[in-house]
């Protein structure tokens, strides 16, 4: 029987996560492909709709990754993210979500190796919980 | 009707390497909306474009994917293509399989199963995609420029000799910075003053400058082509037009400080005139050391001056400007002494840093150019230079080279000897970096005309005895230690970042880097760019850099501003947020986080100014009623992203 | 003491006065011990009024509903509303009037305070008191309380008989009002986010089952939803039972509405529903239980608003409806907010 | 026909009937709902009736009508779900639900026979709890024109006389039920029926008539149109779905498609309970409501339940059950708006 | 034909035809059922079509039950279903099912006047009872058609239109003027008071927006039709089509089964719930 691959979105801020994770492809780091990157303008807009929705539709895991405090391209985005990300992992882990099936990480356009760690790390502890059943759509 | 082309690139072996180009081609065929989708080994070339163009013609194409390496660098590529075909630039969309993908997987298989849901996302993201056009607006065809300095003032000559008007802010009474200070400059030994002053009478004269000495900067706001400045204008109590330079306030002042043109080499009044060739040619009443006027306590001054050019009552004015773009220059100061104890600096009046080396040297210095001892103005028979001092030392000060010094240090050891026929000079240093035209000659002409003795190796300290300073150090190369008794010692002093950077770097929302220097948008293409469109950065403000260097970046960063300034009208980006006035019901919530001000609240209605919209979406997330989104980047994309990410 | 002819004379005054378009009041319900609401427009109606124990509902709701009617009809408002409001309820008219939903001169806020009580929760009654037809409830300053039923009064603890949400609540005092009755008491029965600290305290899979065991239940009939003063949107993001859609609405705008969820009951579509909905109310939530009250399948939905309660208060130091000048909790930040979970 | 059977064999019954779903009331919590049998068990005595109505047995809340799949080049297929062919048996259905049954069976099988309710009706037997005493204050049965009794919409009727039920066979597919094992049943004696009329009666009693004669009342309905009345009945309505949704006779719905995978296409075609009182349901997608406001809806309930509905089958959509009464958030009462209706000059 | 009420046969799309552009778009369609038989309707009726993953709409058929090959739909780009349907192309598949609702009563009429009163897409429904009565000319009196648009551009069905004047008369207009328009300007109640001269023996047929319906109608009754002599078809929302799911009803009508078509004179005495 083949091995489970976990399936896994990662909502990157254009400016620094993305950017870093391009580093790491320029640096030829690898990490595994189950992550799929989704760029957005700023991690702060990213809505907890989109990180429900990606579960819904059957993520595994979901991580979001913006500039490091302070270096913001939109100067405080990531700072709004922050308290929603919070708030969102809170409830999550209330409900009895996993946690660990979500993340937040500062990722800077500097930062690909941490980027290429970050994923291994992430897609390993995901493989470790098995699939994500509990917010799949239909049931 | 949506009829969507899907193109891939090989990117050589780069993509194809990796990912099975075929079955990415075959399973996008049959993706809802695509109707055209193939292969080729360059994209981004020339043939490649043709490509892309034809089909969009010939299969009437009205959206493209192109799947290739990273959209940082062949979106706008390709989006010029498209236009070039007739579409709107926004019906092209870019999936990155190769940083994101090819370079980073080593699977086969698996590689070309995630590249084929970047198509499929790609496809989501252009569906949704609407014709945007860029949003204009006007430019004020006036620069700023921060720093008054040489590197400002060049700066400032450039873009006033161009046409366009410029406001230059000094904090200090007069222009010149650092430069005005020095003797002669490397590796020509040219005086420079003599080559300063000329630009410093120029910038004073010139019709489109408009010079605001002893100002700061209070408050920047607005956006590139509309700046808002506020400058604060400190009192200097004397009204330069009535001032006759006759030096009589002087005479009476009964008030002396350390004078910090000369480094505290020489005193000054508490009114005083930094030096003569200072440019506005006028007094200055320095308020913090005049023993007060209110109520007056002294008034000699005013007493004497016949043309009652002083006034007592001179408040500090706030000037309000519109720029068109600025520039900052405030360029460096020397590393703090009290860093530098172990050296004996300030506690040995004959340990001096190298500014304070300029002013011994220089005519119009305290000593008329002779090389005396601050101590007992006598000669220095024996002289030590020590380069790096503070500098490339992560542990203890600062990791960087601040690259000037080895030059200068030469230069100081070269105009010693000059000065002084009989004497010998020392250098400490760790390497010698003389790259620069001429100046690795210069460098030897003062070890083989001057016979100064470099010592390769790091001095542990410095320390007075019997009248002389005792340098103890370590020559790495015979690997012994030494110990010279010398009448006066020379530190080569690290550059930093000026005081008020930070301070500024916060009104301009920028960031600073680890040192504390302004950091450019990118280290190579984008050397005089902030990450704030409009702008500029040069000179030593960015890093250390000798005077060649601050010139060619003031006349850089000037161009720069030029290539705002000489438009008419500005353009950017248009996926800016909009607001569906039916469901906003006036929260205010998406006004509180608009980091650009961009959003305001009218008759209950969130409403977006387009032009400092940045588009950067925290509104969206923010607003509990998808009332506000950003044009092509909406929820409906987004989900259906989501949704071909997961293979949906 | 609150007298309820005090609340009446100054309810007459109002309406005689013309101070007021209509009052939003309590009357005596039909069966027990239970309240209705009113809207009393002619002063001498003010006599149904009444002020007890039952008076549960968070009137507020009505006065968004007052507003979206002027909204639709683009109607200027003349007079205020007045409002009969317990402390909780005046928070909530706060956050509505801090997001600007709601101006403060149209509304005239009758605050009364609970004093050392609250209002009763009437399952709990109804389990403790089975046939005894509770008639009134007396609030003494101890934490006990009587029960008048025909077979005379009964003292029980507070707990027992009290709403979840008045037995933690932090201040029984009213806020922002226009007249208030009844003096301001500081009284704890227990601590503010005891009824979560049990469940806080299961394992990951038992909170699992727990949640997923209610919410599943859900027949999204979106009482919860419609009873909140807090859910004024025009249109839901998700699963709207009300369309914000004029005749100016495009085509295209009305065919791209995202659909995050479905119309099908499935488990996971009405958690996703609760959760988005606990997260909308995030530090707007005030914890007047009214969600969890009118829900037919017993949902606790007020644990999970509770939750996000307790996290504002504690990671960011918010509490809302006590200030309606400053920002609303996620649309402002601290420099130094939490951010140890991010890596 | 009528037969007994003890309390105490009636364990034995579900035991002989387990290869059928059993449906009996239990406790959940503070309420009763329909769950599935564990074997041995009998009717609680202190059931009085689910917060859900059983209309979900015929009509479920999500019930996936289609399943349509994309072939190749462009073919569909389009699959009806209609898994139902086990046998479901409920027990414990209160009459004034087995009322409401007859209604839906006049609204789904008559005209335009559906194909859904018909196979979920014609696989369920629904078996009668007649009410020795009413479960609820705002019982209203008698109001209606029925009583804790009828046996309208059921197949069986159980009457509970203490020691043991009173078995009513109301059809053919109730009889053959339990026609298997006759040795769990006996005969009904006399004592059997003098004990149940004297039940009968203080039943009935015990429960309010709120209008004497309904149809009489209803009738002033044609005239009461404009009246301010529903202004004031619904004022204090929350636009919820509390009502219709536990209603047992309300039925109104929605179907939708719901998209699982976009290539190949894969759609299941959905119906779901929809509600008169939300604004969305009468909305026009020009944005235009033909009831836009919550007297409106109101009133449309009020008149769909007395008026309409008996004009057209000449019944009351409205059973008296008193569950919209009992849960309704802002306590509005449907009985006393009856009244209120009554007593209209 | 499936017994299922709720199934969506199969039918092909066989036609597109462009009618107004725009953000309130209106396309023609015809369509032909993939097993071949097609069902027989009356004019007046509607058919239920789904777009599959985007749900089902009520459109009126606007081809007369003469011409048998081919079902012909109007659609104004509106909402989900009919934005998706604007998006289809020649051959794609969608889902139809019917014929529901009553149809105008032709039988009636017979030696009428026949004047057809449409305004916007109003016309689609008009369009099948009047290319009826055209075959069965010899059935009816004269015939009138009065019809107006926004603009010149709003103008649906425009071909037909100009051939339709070789065999009955027809009044355009628009609302505001445009060069080159020599017809009516003004709207459509006005327009109707200039043309209309004779209530007598006529009956008046009106489709479209409501507002226009409620003026025309006033319009109709001071030029003295009787409410008897007025027919006009109603628009509501619909899910099932087939009098169940309760959001058509008016009164106890549900429009889906007793509807569209109504006399002013069964309307009145309904709420005006529509």
């Amino acid at each position: 029987m083949e091995q489970y691959e976990p399936r896994i979105i990662a909502f990157l801020c254009k400016w620094c996560s993305s950017a870093g994770s391009d580093l790491a492809g320029v640096s030829r780091m690898k990490y595994p492909p189950n992550i799929i990157p989704i760029t957005v303008m700023c991690s702060g807009s990213v809505s907890p709709l989109y990180v429900l929705s990606a579960f819904r539709n059957g993520a595994d895991g979901v991580l979001i990754s913006g500039c490091h405090p302070g270096d913001c391209h939109y100067i405080k985005g990531n700072f709004y993210a922050r308290r929603k990300i919070l708030l969102l992992t809170e409830l999550l882990n209330y409900i009895g979500m996993d946690e660990k099936r979500f993340k937040m990480s500062w990722v800077s356009a500097a930062e690909g190796a941490k980027f290429t760690e970050l994923a291994k790390d992430f897609v390993e502890e995901i493989r470790f919980l098995g699939p994500q059943n509990k917010l799949i759509r239909g049931n | 009707m949506k009829r969507i082309g899907f193109f891939i690139c090989h990117c050589g072996i780069n993509i194809a390497g990796i990912v099975d180009i075929k079955k990415v081609v075959d399973e996008m065929k049959g993706y809802p909306g695509v109707v055209y989708s193939r292969d080729y080994v360059y994209m981004c070339s020339d043939p490649g474009q043709s490509l892309i163009t034809d089909a969009i013609k010939e299969e009437k194409l009205d959206k493209v994917v192109i799947s290739c390496c990273s959209p940082t660098l062949h979106e706008s590529t390709f989006r010029n293509a498209v236009k070039s075909a007739g579409l709107n630039q926004f019906h092209c969309e870019i999936a990155n399989i190769r940083e994101q993908c090819s370079w980073v997987h080593t699977n086969r298989e698996r590689a070309t199963d995630k590249a084929i849901k970047l198509s499929k996302s790609a496809v989501e993201r252009v569906r949704g995609n609407d014709s945007l056009e860029p949003i204009g607006f006007p430019v004020t065809k006036k620069a700023l420029v921060v720093g008054g300095g040489i590197t400002g003032i060049q700066a400032s000559l450039d873009l006033a000799n161009s046409g366009y008007k410029v406001i230059l802010v000094e904090k200090d009474p007069s222009i010149g910075g650092h430069m005005i200070q020095l003797s002669e400059t490397f590796p020509t030994l040219d005086c420079s003053q003599c080559i300063l002053t000329p630009k410093m009478v120029e910038v004073s004269k010139h019709p489109n400058i408009d010079l605001l000495t002893y100002s700061e900067i209070e408050e920047v706001s607005g956006y590139i082509g509309n700046f808002k400045v506020k400058v604060k204008k400190k009192p200097t109590y004397v009204d330069p037009d009535k001032c006759n330079m006759c030096d009589e306030c002087t005479k009476v002042c009964p008030v002396l400080v350390p004078n910090e043109f000369d480094l505290s080499l020489t005193g000054r009044r508490a009114i005083y005139i930094p030096s003569p060739q200072a440019i506005p040619a006028t007094y200055t009443l320095d308020i913090n050391s005049c023993p007060g006027f209110v109520p007056i306590a002294c008034g000699k001054c005013a007493d004497v001056c016949e043309v009652n050019a002083i006034d007592f009552d001179m408040k500090p004015e706030i000037l309000e400007f519109e720029v068109g773009s600025i520039i900052a220059a405030t360029g460096y100061e020397l590393y703090d002494k009290k860093e530098m104890t172990s050296f004996g600096y300030g506690k040995y009046p004959d340990v001096i840093d190298s500014l304070q080396f300029e002013r011994l040297c220089s005519a119009s210095g305290p000593t008329g150019g002779k090389i005396l001892r601050p101590s007992d103005h006598k000669e220095p028979k024996e002289i030590v230079f020590i380069q790096c001092a503070g500098s490339r030392d992560p542990e203890l000060h600062c990791a960087y080279c601040s690259k000037i010094c080895c030059m200068y240090t030469a230069k100081h050891a070269m105009l010693y000897k000059h000065n002084v026929h009989d004497g010998q000079a020392y250098i400490f240093y760790i390497d010698i970096r003389s790259g620069g035209k001429g100046y690795e000659e210069f460098v030897q002409r003062t070890i083989e005309e001057d016979n100064t003795l470099y010592l390769r190796g790091k001095v542990s300290k410095v320390y007075e005895e019997r009248g002389k300073l005792k340098v103890w150090g370590v020559d790495t190369l015979i690997g012994k230690t030494i110990e010279i008794n010398a009448d006066m010692v020379v530190l080569a002093m690290a550059t930093r970042p000026s005081a008020g950077a930070a301070e500024l770097a916060k009104k301009l929302k920028v960031s600073l880097d680890k040192d504390g220097f302004f950091a450019e948008a990118h280290p190579k293409l984008k050397p005089v760019e902030s990450i704030t469109s409009g702008l500029f950065f040069a000179g030593s403000a960015l890093s250390p850099k000798d005077i060649p260097e601050c010139v060619a970046q003031a006349s850089g960063a000037a161009a720069k501003s030029i290539t705002i300034l000489s438009q008419d009208k500005l353009y950017h980006s248009p996926t800016v947020a909009k607001v569906n006035t039916r469901l906003c019901t006036g929260c205010n919530m998406c006004v509180d986080v608009c980091p650009y001000e961009a959003l305001s609240l009218e008759d209950n209605k969130a409403k977006v100014n387009e032009i400092l919209c940045e588009g950067c979406g925290t509104c969206y997330a923010t607003c509990l009623r998808a009332a506000i989104e950003i044009k092509n980047h909406t929820p409906l994309q987004v989900h259906n992203i989501i949704n071909a990410s997961l293979g949906g | 003491m609150v007298h309820i002819e005090d609340i009446k004379k100054e309810a007459k005054r109002l309406l005689k006065e013309k101070k007021i378009k209509y009052l939003i009041g309590y009357k005596r319900g039909t069966n027990g011990l239970t309240a209705l609401p009113t809207f009393i427009k002619e002063p001498e109606d003010t006599d149904e009024l009444i002020w007890e124990a039952s008076c549960i509902q968070n009137l507020s709701r009505y006065l968004v509903e007052e507003k979206k009617e002027q909204l639709k009809n683009k109607a200027e408002n003349t007079l205020p509303v007045g409002i009969i409001a317990k402390a909780c309820d005046t928070r909530s008219i706060a956050v509505l009037l801090q997001e600007k939903f709601l101006e403060r001169k149209d509304i005239y806020i009758i605050g009364v305070s609970c004093e050392y009580g609250g209002v009763i929760d009437q399952k709990k009654i109804k389990k403790k008191f089975r046939g005894k037809k509770p008639e009134k409830v007396i609030f003494d300053k101890t934490n006990n309380l009587l029960i008048g039923t025909k077979f005379g009064n009964i003292k029980v603890p507070a707990e027992e008989i009290l709403a979840e949400r008045c037995i933690e609540c932090k201040s029984t005092f009213p806020l922002l009002c226009d007249d208030v009755f009844g003096e301001n008491v500081k009284r704890k029965i227990s601590e503010h986010f005891n009824s979560i600290k049990e469940i806080e305290e299961l394992p990951a899979e038992s909170r699992w089952e727990f949640w997923h065991g209610h919410l599943e239940k859900c027949i999204r009939c979106f009482a919860c939803r419609s009873v909140c003063p807090m859910c004024f949107c025009t249109e839901c993001v998700v699963d709207p039972i009300e369309l914000a859609v004029t005749n100016e609405s495009t085509a295209r705008e009305k065919a791209e509405k995202v659909k995050w969820i479905e119309r099908s009951t499935t488990a996971t579509d009405n958690i996703i529903f609760q959760l988005v909905r606990t997260l909308h109310l995030a530090g707007r939530c005030i914890d007047c239980g009214e969600c969890e009250r009118v829900c037919p399948v017993d949902i606790p939905i007020r644990l999970l608003n509770k939750k996000m309660e307790k996290t504002a208060l504690e990671k960011f130091g918010y509490e809302s409806g006590f200030d309606i000048n400053m920002p609303s909790l996620i649309s402002n930040f601290k420099d130094e907010d939490p951010q140890d979970f991010i890596r | 026909m009528e037969v007994v059977i003890q309390r105490d064999s009636f364990p034995q019954l579900l035991e002989k009937l387990n290869r059928y779903n059993i449906w009996l009331p239990r406790k959940n919590g503070d309420y009763w709902e329909f769950k599935l049998s564990r074997g041995k068990e009998s009717l609680d005595k202190k059931y009085t009736n689910t917060k859900l109505s059983p209309k979900k047995f015929v009509l479920p809340q999500t019930e996936t009508l289609f399943q349509i799949t994309e072939g190749e080049n462009g073919k569909f297929n389009i699959d009806e779900k209609q898994k139902k062919d086990s046998l479901d048996i409920v027990f414990g259905i209160r009459p004034c639900d087995g009322v409401a049954l007859s209604h839906l069976d006049k609204v789904f099988l008559n005209s335009f026979k559906d194909p859904y309710y018909s196979k979920k009706r014609d696989n369920t037997v629904f078996i009668g709890l007649a009410c020795e005493t009413p479960p609820f204050e705002n019982c209203s049965c008698t109001t209606m024109g029925e009583s804790p009794f009828s046996t309208k919409g059921l197949d069986i009727l159980l009457k509970d006389i203490g020691d043991r039920y009173i078995v009513e066979y109301i059809t053919d597919k109730g009889k053959k039920l339990f026609s298997g094992f006759p040795n769990l049943f006996g005969k009904i004696t006399t004592k059997d029926k003098e004990s149940l009329e004297k039940i009968k009666k203080e039943s009935n009693k015990k429960i309010k008539k709120r209008v004497e004669d309904l149809s009489e009342t209803t009738k002033k309905l044609d005239i009461m149109f404009d009246s301010d009345l529903w202004f004031h009945e619904s004022q204090s309505c929350i636009n919820c779905g509390i009502c219709t949704y536990l209603c047992p006779s309300c039925h109104c719905f929605d179907i939708n498609d719901e998209q699982l995978s976009k290539k190949p296409l894969n759609v299941k075609r959905v119906r779901t309970w929809d509600n008169c009182q939300f604004p969305i349901f009468t909305m026009h997608s020009s944005g235009h409501n033909p009831r836009p406001d919550k007297q409106s809806r109101y009133r449309r309930r009020i008149y769909h339940k007395f008026s309409y509905f008996y004009k057209t089958e000449g019944e009351h959509l409205c059973t008296g059950c008193g569950r919209c009464s009992n849960y309704c958030p802002a306590g509005i009462n449907i009985f006393e708006t009856l009244q209120k209706v009554a007593e209209y000059e | 034909m499936n017994e299922n009420p709720y199934f969506p046969n199969l039918a092909l799309i066989t036609s597109i035809r462009d009618e107004v552009g725009g953000d309130r778009a209106i396309k023609t369609f015809q369509t032909r059922f993939v097993n071949g038989n097609n069902f027989t309707f009356k004019s007046g009726q509607c058919a239920m079509l789904s777009v599959f993953g985007k749900g089902e709409a009520m459109i009126s058929i606007s081809n007369s039950p003469f011409t048998k090959d081919f079902l012909q739909f109007s659609i104004l780009k509106s909402g989900r279903v009919t934005s998706a349907l604007h998006n289809m192309e020649n051959g794609s598949i969608i889902g139809v099912r019917g014929p529901y609702g009553n149809s105008f009563p032709m039988e009636k009429w017979k030696g009428r006047n026949l004047i057809f009163i449409g305004g916007g897409i109003g016309l689609a429904p008009l369009w099948s009872v009047l290319k009826t009565a055209l075959v069965n000319k010899k059935d009816y009196g004269d015939l009138m058609l009065i019809y107006g648009a926004r603009t010149s551009k709003d103008i649906v069905f425009k071909d037909e239109l100009y051939d339709l004047r070789s065999e009955m008369t027809v009044h355009l207009s628009i609302d505001k003027d445009e060069s080159g328009w020599n017809e009516f300007v003004g709207f459509v109640p006005e327009n109707v008071k200039s043309k209309v001269s004779w209530p007598q023996n006529s009956i008046a047929i009106i489709c479209g927006p409501p507002i226009m319906i409620k003026f025309v109608i006033s319009t109709l009754a001071e030029l003295g039709f009787e409410d008897e002599q007025i027919y006009t078809t109603v628009e509501n929302k619909m899910k099932c089509g087939i009098g169940k799911c309760g959001r058509c009803s008016i009164g106890e009508h549900y429009v889906c089964t007793e509807g569209p078509v109504y006399s002013w004179a069964e309307l009145k005495k309904l709420p005006q719930e529509y």
